[in-house]
Parts: structure tokens; C-alpha cells; sequence
């Protein structure tokens, strides 16, 4: 019987061909797929078969065709021995309101294949973990928001799995409860060392915590590589000044640099097009010369959003530049 | 990370040290199924007697479990106050078979109020997708629920049995002969107790199962163990032909009362299955189904529900 | 803590914030939406405690923590909620207990409110209807057309994406062409195609001279698309403008930038000399310059770096985004 | 699915000219609104099946043919207890509470308040529906099963009294029960008591209840149509059935229109 094999070595998920449809529309249409241990991000529109992955990677879903295998199981046929090693915390709140965090959380554990014994201690362990303190022991119905996303995460990692299913975990979090929220997936990945794959819309939150992007659209893979390659430096230099944007403008095009024309903040920002060589000292020079208040100089950066961008006219102009020019410069130092 | 487990010497050694309590894997035993099966079974028998859970919610359970108990105590005494006084025609003192027969109601108040309770909250909350994305099957979260409700009815019902077989122990000198007595009761009592705890359990959730909130659905399960039995009566005492006294079968208070009658091996007292004429046998028969029925359609129920 | 910030010049309440508490104020003539002196409690929870503002037309957006208060001032603008104290008017004219308000206002609340059975041109319909338009249909066409539904148009509700559902309630709020549009996390759910496209609904809309105060977690979108915000936190108004400008008047914040160099050491070096920098630090391959004269500093750097011969590969204003000034605010 | 950007500037102000529809048609788009999300329900349909009950028994009674014309106990059997005691309460508490408190629960009734129109058009338009289909489905039932438990002459004048009876009866439940569902969100529960044990238990047992109950107005009435001048000392006087059940009809609308026009968000709906 397939064990738990080994994380580091053979790939954590491994998706041939997998279809799935349902009455008049394909979920997902032969998805071939390899996810490696780490934090993998899942991104892609609305409809564009994340759920239905998740659902098929954790044996809910029987997939129509093709094959799944995770950590060495198939989900379909063996769900209740694989789910002992996956958490899944799903997008929508789905907790009971009567019941304690620490009684729902050591459920929980046993239902995953804990001893009675082992839970409770691990459930006192994780609330802990996820910042819960003396509250534990009061009703879930009385939590903030904030608290039942932590629960709802303390009760996904109580039993250690290997891989963790996190489907838009800061889901009606404000500023404050996000930040925590990803500090603690964070953690949770590299910290806890537990392979985790999360699916979500807020590009930003995946660019600050994912190392791997998946992103699938119309139930096909689009793409699927680290995040470096996502994020990788454009062919543009953007400079900002506090004002006189247009002297800037003026002054860098008379020393040979080509301007594009303004995509953001009109008032304040120059884009320069880089062909070849990043001309970082022009740039120092004209600003000092002309005595303009220097607040910014940043090499342009693919970002996720480009993903969804195709059919926004208004960033054709920039896409297109980029193209060009290879992401080449001088001093390529750590693309921070 | 050095253990730090034994006596810390006060010796040359290190004077302190810091443990890792960060997060720690856990290599121990993972069980399967069965252990979550177990696990969801003693939540649900816990959650049927109200226990953890708040004052409000052991009122219904502690009353249906008290009043069969208390009225057979109150027969106990009555029987010691009996033989106490020699006074023997004090009319047939109420035994097994009439116990059997009366406290049934009380499991259907149980299952009417407990069973809503036991689904209604995990569907409300959407906690279903938590439990059905861990190590057991759906069916497996259907009938812990089932045989959770059902352990707790049949240890109600069972009670005042048991204090009746106390209670005649008790009361005579010849303790063995009265030990033989009772001992013939309690394959029909087990028998009984089992059905009736099945069938109440079985059909309340599986009405449970279709209705969210919890108002409506006591109310239903009520509608479905009486309304039957309402129709079941007016259609024969009507004697609209022969064909019509099966519609009895739809009544399960009568269809349990002409079960016990069968185990027990007394005629059937109460409900309208005299009239009917139909063989007792056949009311065992129809339970067994009624309970059987309710369990498959509960398990189907949660095999396509929506997590 | 500095001593008490004035709200910053220029923004409509500032007239009156130096009118001084107690004497009643008079509601800013011509103001779209004010709120002057509100409060809302339930029993001795403060919701809302004591918050004028004044929106003219463009995009505002709503920030607070959870239970900041956000709701309730969104709902008192709907008229769905009696303030407790104060007035919360709509082109002059209280909005509470007054149906005639609503020719004006299109609320998209957050939570699901669309008949499941009625198809998407049904519920716009629906609204037209409500409204007493001359031409329900065609207003509902046009609603529908505008929020991109025109081809699921005549599926039922139920059958519609979170992000679907979310443009047909626009859409039901849009029909009356409403000169004042209140949106309660109108990006709930909606996946980056969706959200994109929805930004560039509203900045359009907000250009046509309509009203926009939109409610929401997501402090990027904010940022991108809200020229002023208002910033709510424990029934409070904490901060109310452009939030640049906000970021100016926080005088006990210092600002930071972060650069790289070809040669941090000897920049450091060089910056820890000026004036205006009173913090240089070096960590991870980084500098993190602070500094209490944001233009200052910023007009010395080049000069500096020139003369010291230390290329500038990298430089950005940490602490500037709306990220931050949330932050500060909410922790004041 | 880009958006299309050629929204016509109409620029804020009313779209297109012209006279605003008028009030009647907004009553008109509300109930038709109210009857298709009624109806829509799976629990309505529960309350026609439990319309068709008596009608059903009746016939059994007539098929069985035992039960002669005029048999008191089996017609008091079926058109009290099952009409007049379950029948018509039950289908006034559904569809009371449902007409709005459906609304209000699931958060629709947000845009209907929302809109430029008086809040008694609200409350008339779903009253106008809840109070039809009511009577749509109790009045018949109540008098075709009248009719076959008591076929000739007489018979049919019950028929006709247990129709009208129970149609007065439906409108003053669906009323009050429309205007409890907006005082508090325990409509249901309060509803259910009301019915068992005030109109069920107490009815029985205290004479003074009997004004209260709405049960009683449906039964006198029934009665006066169908024994003209038969004075029955356990019934209320028909004259009084009537004034109170107008009375009650009135103050429950009234209550109701001043509940909505200031009802907040996040109070009453639970």
C-alpha cells in the first residue's frame, strides 16, 4: 500500500490529462499537471476549475477522465486514507457557533486519524500556533472574523498533513487580519515545512507568499512555473519625481533615452524603454542637473495581473514594449 | 534540540537551556475510518443528551429520560406496596409488555427534537465540508449520526426496564426464581427496545436530513410519526374495503405496538390494529422495513448532499 | 502623539471642524452627500461616533478595520438606518424616512440580495419598474449593457457566478441613472478580469460627474482607483483626502526610502551627512534612509550621489502606499 | 468579456422623459414579485397537498357511502379539525410570515426599500397576494369538501358558510401574522403558539379567549350562513365575529405599514 512517500523527491501532486465535466460545462479539460513540495499558488477566473480541482485532489470529486495521484494515492479510491495527510480550509466561513475552538479543533484532529490523546495535545499546540489565546475556550459564535480564519487554519494543520489545500484563506479579512493571515501561511509553509497549494484572486497576496504560480483558465493550464518567471523584470525604468515630470521628460529624451508616453499617475512618473544597457547614471546625472526632487527609480516587473490583462487595451502600449527588449542590465543584482 | 526530559542536574552541566516549542510534526499513529466513525458517534450521543452543551439543550433529553424511569419506579413501589400488605388483586400490575407500549411516545419526542439538532446545524454552518474533507465517507458521517440517535433512544427506552427487572428482583425473597422470570422477558425487551430505537431514529433523520431549519423540520417529523396514523384511522373505521387496512402499515405507532405484541407474544392493546385483523407478525415485518427504509434514504440523502 | 492634526485644508469639512462641537452647524450648501455630527449607537455601542464629511463628485473610498463603522455609515447614507445624532443629507435633503431620496441613490449592498428565479434582465427590469421609469425595459437593457451582462442577461440570477451576481445588483442600482452610487465590497469575489473591468466601470462612471463611495478591504484596488478616501476606525473619521496628502501631514512619521546601490557603505556614508537624514540603515543588501524632510531629501539625493560616484540602482518611498498610511491610522 | 464602452453619457438625471409609471403599477410589480417567490417555494406546495386533504377524506366518506347525509360527527370531524383548526391557521402563518420575512431573511428586501415608493405600497401589494392565494386555496377546499359531506339544501348553504368562514378567516391570519413577522423575528414560533395553545388549549377552557381567537370569527360566521337565526350560546355573535376580524384586519395593516416605513437594517430580520 503507497505510503506517504518521501516529500522531497517525487512530485507532491501528479495530474495527467484529468477531465471533469458537469451538465453543460467542462470543469477542467485534460489538466496535465506536475505540483513540486512548497507554496504553490492556484490562480484563475471565476468558473476556471480551481474549486473543482481542489475537490478532485481531495477525493470529494470523481474526475470523468484521466489520472490524479497525490503523495503516491489515487483520491478518488483512497480519500479516507490520503485525507490524513492533506488540510483543507475551504473559501467560505464553516464553522459551528456553539462549540469551543479547542472541542471543534480536537474533533477535528480525530476525525483525521489522531488518537483521542494526540488531538487534544496538538489542538492546544496549533491554537497556540495561529494566535488564539485564552478565547479557545469560548463559543466560535462570539469570534471576530479574524479569530474564525485562524481556527478555520488551526483546524486544517491540527493533524500535520503534508499538504495543505487553502482555498481564498483571507477571504472578508481586513488589512490587519490579511497581513496576519499570510504571515502565518507563511509560516505554515516554511516554518511547519508543509506543502501547500492556495487558490485566490488577490494577485498580490500570491506574489508575496507563493515560490510556484499555476494559473488555469477554462479549465486548461495557462501556465505553470516558479514566480520568478512571473515576475521578472521588464525592459522598462520607471522614474518618478515629486513635480516637474515634464522637464524630466524633456531633459532624459535630449540625452537619447526613448520615453514612453505616461501609463501611471500621468503627473509624476517618466517610462523609460530600455534597449540594451540600463542607463542608471544618465538618469542620476539629468535629475541632479535639473534639481528635481528624485523619490523614485524602479525597474518595471511583470506582475500576475498581466495573466488577466490581455483584453484591457489601455496596457497594450506597455506590453508591447516589453517584448521587445530582453530583461538585460549591467548590475544584475537580486531582483528584490 | 537536547532533551530535556530527565533531572535537570544541578551538577557542571549546562546551567539552562532553551526548548523548540515551535510547531512539531507528529509521527504517531494515524487511525482510520473506524476511529473517526467512533469518534463522531460519541459527539453525536453526547449532543443527543445535550451534554457540552448549553442548559437550554439537555431540558427535552433529561425529561424523556426521566419520566419512563420515574413511572417505573412508581410501579415498583406500587408492587412492593403490594406484597408489603398482602394485598394481591390489586389488578395486574403493569409489566415489560405494557411498559414497552407506553414509553414509545417518548422516543418520538426525542427523535422529533434531537434529530434536527444532530443534522440541522452542520448543514446551517456549511461545517459538512470540513468533516466530509477528512478520513471517513459520507455515508460514514450518515450512520454515526444514525446509530448515535439510535444508542441514545434505546438506552432511554431501555431504563425503565431495567428497573423493573431490579425492582422485581428486589421484591421477592427467591431471588433465582424471580432472576428465571425476568430473564424470560429480556430477548423480547431487547428485541423491542432495539426496533423502536431504530425505526424513531431511522425515520427522524431521515426527514431531518431534507429540511434545514430546525422549526420546520420538529414539526415535520412530528406530521410524519402522527398524520399517518390520523388517516390510517379515519380510512378504516370507514372499512372502505379490504385493501385499505394495509394503510395501517404507514402508522408506525401501531405498526411498533403490533411488533412488541409479536415479541412479547401478547395481543396487541392499544391503536387500531385489532381492527385491521392483520397477523401481528406482519407489524414486525413493517418495522423492520420502516427502519431499514429510513436508514438508506438518510445515507443517500448525505451522499448527494451539498457540502 | 503630535498635537491634534487639523483635517487637512481644503477638504469640505475643514470649515466647520474649527466651528467648535456644541453650536449646530449648517449643512455645506450644494454638498451631494454630507454627514454632519453623526452618531449611531446600539445601546452603549458606539457604531458611529460624532463624523462630518462632505463627497463632491469622482470616487471616494470607505477603509476601516472590521466593525470600524463602515456599514452603518453606508446604510444611514442608504436610509436604511436612523442616526442616533447628527444629519446624514443627500443633495441637502435628509435621507432617512424619505423614499424620494432613492431617484438619487443606487446602494449595492454586500450580501446576496437578487431574487434567485429572476433572470439578470428581470431584476434590472424589476428596479426600472420600482423606479417609476417611463421605459423599464429599455433603461434595464441599457443597465445591463453597461455592467457587461448582455449575453447571460436572460439566465436566472441563481445560475450566475459570485462576480455575475455582483454586476447584475450594479446593474439593478444603475438603472435609475442615479447622480450618487453607494457600493458595500462591490469586489467581493470577483476574480482579477472581473475587478479589473469593474475599476474601469466606476472610474468611467465617476468621470460622467456621478458620486461613488465604495466600501472595501482590498486597499490596492482602493488605491488604484480612489482619488480621496475616508478613513474609519472605532466609529471615528480618522483621515479624510487624497491619501498622499494624508501621508504628508503625519509630520510624526518619519519617511523612509529604501535604495540600492553600486555602493551602499560609501552612500551611507555620504547621506548620514545631510541634514534632513537622521537614520541610515544597512541591512540584507538594502539602505533604509530616514528622513523628515520628504522633498528635501529628495532633492539633495542625485547631487549626492553624483558627486560620491555611487550609481542609484534602485530607489523607492517605503511607507508611502495606502497600505501604510492605513496602517498608521489605525494604530493612532 | 470586456465591457462595452458605449454607455450612452445620459449624465446623472432621470433616463428619458416622460410621466413616472403609476402608483398602481408598482403594486402591481410587487405582488406579481410576492406571488411568483410564494409560490416558488417548496413549502407552498406542501400547503396545497394539505389543502387537498379534506376534500379528499371528504369523498373517501362519501365513497364508503356510511356516512349519511348530514352525519354531524364525521363532517364536524373533517371540516373542524382539519379545516378550520389546522387547515386554514397553518396556510395563514405560512404565507403571512413568508410574504416579506422571506425577503427579509435573505437580504432581496434591501432593494425594494430602496426605491422611491410609499412603504404602505409595499405592505399592500404583498398583503393583496399573501391574503389571495390564501383564500385562493382554504375557500374552496373548505367548500367543496363542505359540499360532499353534506350534499342537498341545507348542505350547500354550509358549504357556502365554511367558504366564507374560512376565507375571513385566512385574511385576518395572513394580517396578523404578516405584521407580527415585522415586529419580531420569532414570527414563526410566536405564530405556532398562538395557534396550539391560545386557540387550540385556551379556547376550550376560557371563555374570555374566544374574542381573540381567530378561529372563533371563522366558525361564527360559518355558522350564521349556514343556520340563519340559529343562536348558538358557544359562539360568538356574528355581528361581533365580523367587527372584530375587520378591526383586527385593520390594526395589523396599520402596524405593519409603520414597522416598514422605519425599519432598519439589522434588527428585526433574525
Amino acid at each position: 500500500m503507497p505510503g506517504p512517500i518521501d516529500a522531497t523527491t517525487a512530485p507532491l501532486i501528479r495530474v495527467e490529462a484529468l477531465t471533469r465535466r458537469f451538465p453543460g460545462v467542462v470543469a477542467l479539460d485534460a489538466l496535465t499537471l506536475d505540483i513540486a513540495p512548497g507554496i504553490v499558488g492556484l490562480v484563475g477566473a471565476n468558473g476556471a476549475g480551481k474549486s473543482t480541482l481542489l475537490k478532485i485532489l481531495l477525493g470529494l470529486l470523481a474526475p470523468t477522465s484521466g489520472r490524479v495521484e497525490v503523495m503516491g494515492y489515487a483520491p478518488w479510491t483512497q480519500g479516507t486514507q490520503l485525507r490524513r495527510y492533506v488540510g483543507y480550509m475551504p473559501e467560505h466561513p464553516a464553522l459551528p457557533p456553539d462549540v469551543s475552538a479547542t472541542e471543534f479543533v480536537a474533533q477535528a484532529g480525530q476525525l483525521s486519524g489522531l488518537p483521542a490523546k494526540a488531538a487534544r495535545e496538538r489542538t492546544a499546540d496549533v491554537l497556540r500556533h495561529v494566535g488564539l489565546a485564552e478565547e479557545r475556550y469560548r463559543p466560535i459564535g462570539g469570534y471576530s472574523t479574524g479569530m474564525r480564519q485562524r481556527v478555520q487554519l488551526a483546524q486544517a494543520i491540527v493533524h500535520d498533513p503534508r499538504l495543505l489545500l487553502l482555498d481564498e484563506p483571507t477571504n472578508g479579512l481586513d488589512p490587519a487580519g490579511r497581513d496576519e493571515m499570510l504571515g502565518l501561511i507563511l509560516r505554515t509553509g516554511t516554518e511547519f515545512g508543509i506543502a501547500i497549494v492556495l487558490a485566490s484572486h488577490l494577485l498580490g497576496e500570491i506574489e508575496a507568499v507563493c515560490d510556484h504560480l499555476v494559473a488555469i483558465d477554462g479549465g486548461r493550464l495557462l501556465r505553470a512555473a516558479p514566480m520568478a518567471e512571473f515576475t521578472a523584470e521588464t525592459g522598462i525604468l520607471t522614474v518618478e519625481v515629486e513635480d516637474g515630470r515634464d522637464t524630466l521628460a524633456a531633459g532624459l529624451a535630449g540625452r537619447g533615452l526613448r520615453i514612453l508616453d505616461g501609463f501611471g499617475p500621468a503627473d509624476r512618473t517618466v517610462r523609460i524603454a530600455l534597449d540594451g544597457g540600463v542607463p542608471f547614471d544618465v538618469v542620476r546625472d539629468t535629475v541632479a542637473d535639473l534639481g528635481l526632487p528624485l523619490v523614485r527609480v524602479e525597474r518595471g516587473r511583470h506582475s500576475l495581473e498581466d495573466l488577466f490583462r490581455d483584453d484591457l487595451p489601455a496596457a497594450s502600449a506597455a506590453v508591447a514594449a516589453e517584448a521587445a527588449v530582453p530583461a538585460t542590465g549591467p548590475t544584475s543584482g537580486d531582483p528584490s | 534540540m537536547t532533551a530535556g526530559g530527565d533531572r535537570v542536574s544541578a551538577g557542571p552541566g549546562p546551567a539552562g537551556s532553551i526548548y523548540d516549542i515551535g510547531y512539531r510534526g507528529y509521527d504517531g499513529p494515524r487511525l482510520g475510518r473506524r476511529h473517526a466513525f467512533s469518534t463522531l458517534f460519541v459527539g453525536g450521543l453526547r449532543a443527543t443528551f445535550g451534554l457540552g452543551r448549553s442548559g437550554r439543550a439537555k431540558i427535552v433529553p433529561a425529561f424523556c429520560v426521566a419520566l419512563p424511569a420515574i413511572t417505573a419506579v412508581v410501579i415498583v413501589a406500587l408492587g412492593a406496596f403490594a406484597s408489603r400488605f398482602g394485598i394481591s388483586d390489586l389488578g395486574v400490575i403493569p409489566g415489560h409488555p405494557d411498559m414497552a407500549g407506553s414509553v414509545g411516545v417518548f422516543a418520538t419526542i426525542l427523535v422529533a427534537v434531537q434529530a434536527p439538532e444532530l443534522l440541522g446545524r452542520d448543514v446551517r454552518y456549511r461545517v459538512l465540508s470540513l468533516y466530509f474533507s477528512r478520513a471517513l465517507l459520507r455515508e460514514d458521517y450518515a450512520l454515526a449520526k444514525l446509530a448515535a440517535l439510535g444508542a441514545a433512544v434505546m438506552a432511554m427506552l431501555l431504563l425503565p426496564h431495567v428497573i423493573l427487572t431490579i425492582g422485581a428482583v428486589l421484591l421477592t425473597t427467591d431471588v433465582l426464581g424471580a432472576l428465571g422470570r425476568e430473564a424470560g422477558y429480556w430477548p423480547a425487551i431487547l428485541g423491542s427496545t432495539a426496533l423502536t430505537a431504530a425505526a424513531t431514529a431511522g425515520v427522524a433523520l431521515a426527514v431531518a436530513a431534507f429540511i434545514a431549519r430546525r422549526a420546520y423540520a420538529t414539526v415535520a417529523i412530528f406530521g410524519v410519526f402522527v398524520v399517518p396514523g390520523i388517516i390510517a384511522a379515519v380510512v378504516i373505521t370507514l372499512e372502505l374495503g379490504a385493501a385499505s387496512r394495509y394503510l395501517v402499515l404507514l402508522d408506525l405507532g401501531t405498526v411498533l405496538d403490533a411488533a412488541n405484541a409479536w415479541l412479547f407474544g401478547v395481543a396487541p392493546t392499544a391503536g387500531i390494529w385489532p381492527v385491521t385483523g392483520l397477523p401481528v407478525s406482519l407489524g414486525l415485518v413493517a418495522a423492520i422495513a420502516i427502519a431499514l427504509g429510513s436508514g438508506v434514504i438518510l445515507v443517500q440523502r448525505y451522499r448527494t448532499i451539498a457540502a | 502623539m503630535s498635537p491634534r492634526t487639523e483635517v487637512p485644508p481644503g477638504w469640505g469639512a475643514a470649515a466647520d471642524a474649527a466651528a467648535g462641537r456644541g453650536r449646530p452647524r449648517e449643512l455645506t450648501p450644494g454638498a451631494a452627500v454630507e454627514l454632519l455630527g453623526v452618531s449611531r449607537w446600539y445601546g452603549n455601542v458606539v457604531a458611529v461616533n460624532d463624523i462630518s464629511f462632505t463627497l463632491g463628485g469622482g470616487v471616494t473610498g470607505l477603509l476601516g478595520p472590521n466593525g470600524a463603522g463602515k456599514s452603518t455609515i453606508l446604510h444611514m447614507l442608504a436610509g436604511l438606518l436612523r442616526p442616533s445624532d447628527g444629519v446624514v443629507a443627500i443633495h441637502g435633503t435628509p435621507s432617512w424616512r424619505n423614499p424620494a431620496v432613492y431617484r438619487d441613490i443606487g446602494l449595492v449592498p454586500e450580501r446576496e440580495s437578487v431574487h434567485s428565479f429572476l433572470t439578470g434582465f428581470e431584476f434590472a427590469r424589476l428596479n426600472a419598474r420600482l423606479q417609476r421609469l417611463p421605459d423599464p425595459d429599455a433603461a434595464a437593457r441599457r443597465a445591463i449593457a453597461t455592467v457587461g451582462l448582455t449575453d447571460a442577461a436572460d439566465r436566472a440570477v441563481g445560475t450566475y457566478s459570485k462576480g455575475m451576481r455582483q454586476r447584475a445588483k450594479i446593474a439593478g442600482a444603475l438603472v435609475h441613472d442615479p447622480s450618487i452610487l453607494l457600493l458595500d465590497e462591490p469586489f467581493n469575489g470577483m476574480d482579477p478580469r472581473q475587478r479589473l473591468q469593474m475599476m474601469e466601470l466606476l472610474g468611467r462612471m465617476a468621470d460622467e460627474g456621478r458620486v461613488i463611495l465604495f466600501s472595501s478591504h482590498i486597499l490596492e484596488e482602493v488605491e488604484r482607483l480612489a482619488q480621496n478616501v475616508l478613513v474609519i476606525v472605532s466609529g471615528r473619521l480618522a483621515a479624510a483626502g487624497d491619501f498622499r496628502e494624508i501621508r504628508r501631514l503625519m509630520t510624526d512619521r518619519p519617511h523612509t526610502f529604501t535604495i540600492r546601490s553600486s555602493d551602499d557603505r560609501r552612500l551611507a556614508a555620504i547621506l548620514v551627512g545631510h541634514p534632513s537624514v537622521f537614520g541610515v540603515q544597512l541591512d540584507g543588501g538594502r539602505l533604509a534612509v530616514r528622513t523628515s524632510d520628504y522633498v528635501g531629501f529628495a532633492r539633495a539625493l542625485p547631487g549626492l550621489a553624483r558627486d560620491g560616484r555611487v550609481s542609484l540602482l534602485d530607489l523607492r518611498p517605503t511607507d508611502e502606499d495606502l497600505e501604510s498610511v492605513f496602517g498608521y491610522l489605525v494604530q493612532r | 468579456m470586456s465591457i462595452p464602452a458605449t454607455h450612452d453619457p445620459a449624465g446623472p438625471g432621470p433616463a428619458g422623459s416622460g410621466p413616472a409609471a403609476s402608483r398602481g403599477s408598482v403594486i402591481a410589480t410587487i405582488a406579481a414579485l410576492t406571488a411568483r417567490s410564494l409560490l416558488g417555494r417548496r413549502r407552498s406546495l406542501l400547503l396545497v397537498l394539505l389543502a387537498i386533504l379534506p376534500v379528499a377524506i371528504a369523498f373517501l366518506v362519501r365513497l364508503s357511502g356510511r356516512a349519511t347525509a348530514g352525519d354531524e360527527e364525521v363532517t364536524t370531524a373533517v371540516m373542524d379539525r382539519l379545516v378550520v383548526t389546522t387547515l386554514v391557521p397553518i396556510v395563514g402563518l405560512v404565507f403571512g410570515t413568508a410574504a416579506l420575512g422571506a425577503e427579509l431573511e435573505d437580504g432581496t428586501a434591501v432593494f425594494l426599500l430602496v426605491k422611491p415608493i410609499g412603504r404602505a405600497q409595499i405592505v399592500i401589494a404583498k398583503l393583496v397576494v399573501a391574503v389571495g392565494l390564501s383564500v385562493a386555496l382554504v375557500a374552496p377546499a373548505a367548500f367543496i369538501a363542505g359540499a360532499i359531506l353534506a350534499p342537498g339544501g341545507t348542505g350547500l348553504a354550509g358549504a357556502i358558510g365554511a367558504a366564507a368562514g374560512t376565507a375571513v378567516g385566512a385574511t385576518v391570519y395572513v394580517t396578523v401574522f404578516f405584521a407580527l413577522r415585522l415586529v419580531t423575528g420569532r414570527a414563526l414560533a410566536i405564530g405556532l403558539v398562538y395557534i396550539l395553545v391560545w386557540e387550540g388549549v385556551l379556547a376550550g377552557l376560557l371563555e374570555g379567549t374566544r374574542v381573540l381567537s381567530i378561529r372563533q370569527y371563522t366558525l361564527a360566521i360559518s355558522a350564521a350562513i349556514a343556520q340563519p337565526g340559529v343562536v348558538d350560546p358557544d359562539r360568538l355573535d356574528v355581528r361581533a365575529a365580523v367587527v372584530l376580524a375587520a378591526i383586527a384586519v385593520i390594526v395589523a395593516t396599520v402596524i405593519a405599514v409603520r414597522r416598514l416605513s422605519t425599519f432598519q437594517i439589522g434588527q428585526a430580520d433574525d
